[in-house]
């Protein structure tokens, strides 16, 4: 099977849940069964799922804060990457680039870190942000598996 | 708790034995247990007890600072004990080695 | 947080994924992770796995057969249920009541056994089937958890 | 196999190890592995060893009613061993066992 898959574009699941907090443990587990098939190492894994879990938890908390809306998972396979696109139709981000700064958090009174941008920094190969305020934030994660040298 | 966070007071020292998964929706329980364990007791010193959990992300890093500042506002100390590697790893990345302790080595005696 | 829930009028996932046979493990994890939360036995998980199992199998070599299509998979959890809705944009069946008698099977020389509209039947407490030839097939199943008594 | 299965001769008896999960995908991957193991060998046994698998549908069946029928066809016989509480639930309710035999108790010896 592995060898066929090669000579595929590549292959999409694509998740939409409620923004309740307790999925965000239920995208860091379907993230972590699709990655699977990647055959990474258990650092991999971890890295991935605290990455989806800094993604998802945000769109929960900054993106709907006290609504509940719909957050949308996308994970693709694609030779021995994966990337992950983590969306919200809720608040947007003014500044991005503030945002993404370590240890800015627009809610201190939260308890909030302003660490979970850099954690997924930290942890994925590249991270791509889009918002708009009053639209949404689309968050774009690629983690290379198993690879020292990543193209 | 659902994903088995647990509380116990020796003496002036509170014991958080902390979930499997530390995240978000966790640290929110979290916090109100840990205020709920505390009470009006007097506690001296809180030890993060990591020996259950395999996993954390910077929600459980905002929780802890959170109860770091209250510990500190009446004097107290903040400890951490029994973390795996990728928990450490999680810790030692987000710089809180400079405020909290390890308690590890520790005996749990010498709390009360 | 459980009682919290029982307030609101339900909670859906909604998963795509394409029609290639190794996903039908992928959709079996994701739906017995989902179903956790209803506390159910572990009988009523297998039960849950099996009935996902065949219709997402039927869906992948019925309804898609040669191409690459997409499974729609939607798991609802309300108060003591769960409502898996299966959906392709397949083949569709020309005579469903044929079709989920036990034993036909359209592909006998593929090896189907014909018993997996029985599995779904006997596994889940409700089972219907919506299908139209040329536009595809939805198999929407319930299973009510911890009932020994189901209303 | 990815997923587990592994086959094994001995004399004229065929061991297939069935993978933890048998569905559509790995009795596909069994179909190919079995005619493999066979080859132009005499089998007059096929087992289905069971004891590494924990869920089986309807697919699993139509495999297994496969390989009774090309078992048959050559007057072999089809035998199920170490099927779990829930692997033997999906084989009775499939009426199986009007075809396979249970190979639990028999020695592995007998059969060659
Ligand atoms: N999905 C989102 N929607 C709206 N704002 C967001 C979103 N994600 C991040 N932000 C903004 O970026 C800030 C920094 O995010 P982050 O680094 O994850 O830290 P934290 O979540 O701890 O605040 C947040 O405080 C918030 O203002
Ligand atoms: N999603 C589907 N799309 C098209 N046809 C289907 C679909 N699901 C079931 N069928 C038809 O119903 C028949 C019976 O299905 P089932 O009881 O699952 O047995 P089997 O899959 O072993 O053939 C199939 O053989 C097929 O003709």
């Amino acid at each position: 099977m592995e060898s066929k898959k090669k000579d595929r574009a590549g292959e999409t699941v694509h998740l939409e849940f409620e923004s309740h907090s307790h999925n965000e443990q239920f995208a860091r587990v379907v993230s972590a069964v699709f990655a699977a098939r990647l055959d990474p190492t258990v650092e991999e894994i971890e890295d991935i799922k605290t990455a989806v879990s800094e993604a998802v938890t945000n769109a929960i908390i900054h993106g709907y804060e006290k609504e509940i809306g719909v957050v949308h998972l996308d994970l693709t396979i694609e030779d021995k990457s994966l990337t992950i696109v983590v969306r919200d139709e809720g608040a947007g981000i003014a500044n991005v680039k503030q945002a993404m700064e370590p240890l800015y958090t627009s809610k201190p009174s939260k308890e909030r870190s302003g660490m979970g941008f850099s954690f997924m920094e930290a942890f994925m190969d590249e991270v791509t942000v889009e918002s708009e305020l009053g639209k949404g934030t689309e968050v774009r994660m690629v983690k290379r598996i198993g690879s020292i040298f990543p193209l | 708790m659902e994903n088995g966070a647990n509380y116990k007071v020796r003496g002036t020292v509170l014991y958080a034995l902390m979930p499997k998964e530390v995240d978000h929706h966790s640290s929110q329980e979290m916090k109100l247990g840990i205020a709920e364990a505390r009470g009006k007791r007097k506690v001296t010193r809180l030890v993060f007890d990591f020996s259950k959990t395999d996993f954390m992300d910077s929600s459980g890093i905002g929780m802890i600072l959170g109860r770091y500042k209250e510990m500190a506002a009446v004097g107290g100390e903040v400890f951490v004990k029994d973390a795996s590697p990728r928990v450490k790893k999680i810790l030692e990345m987000s710089g809180i080695y400079r405020i909290v302790q390890s308690w590890d080595g520790q005996n749990e005696e010498r709390g009360r």
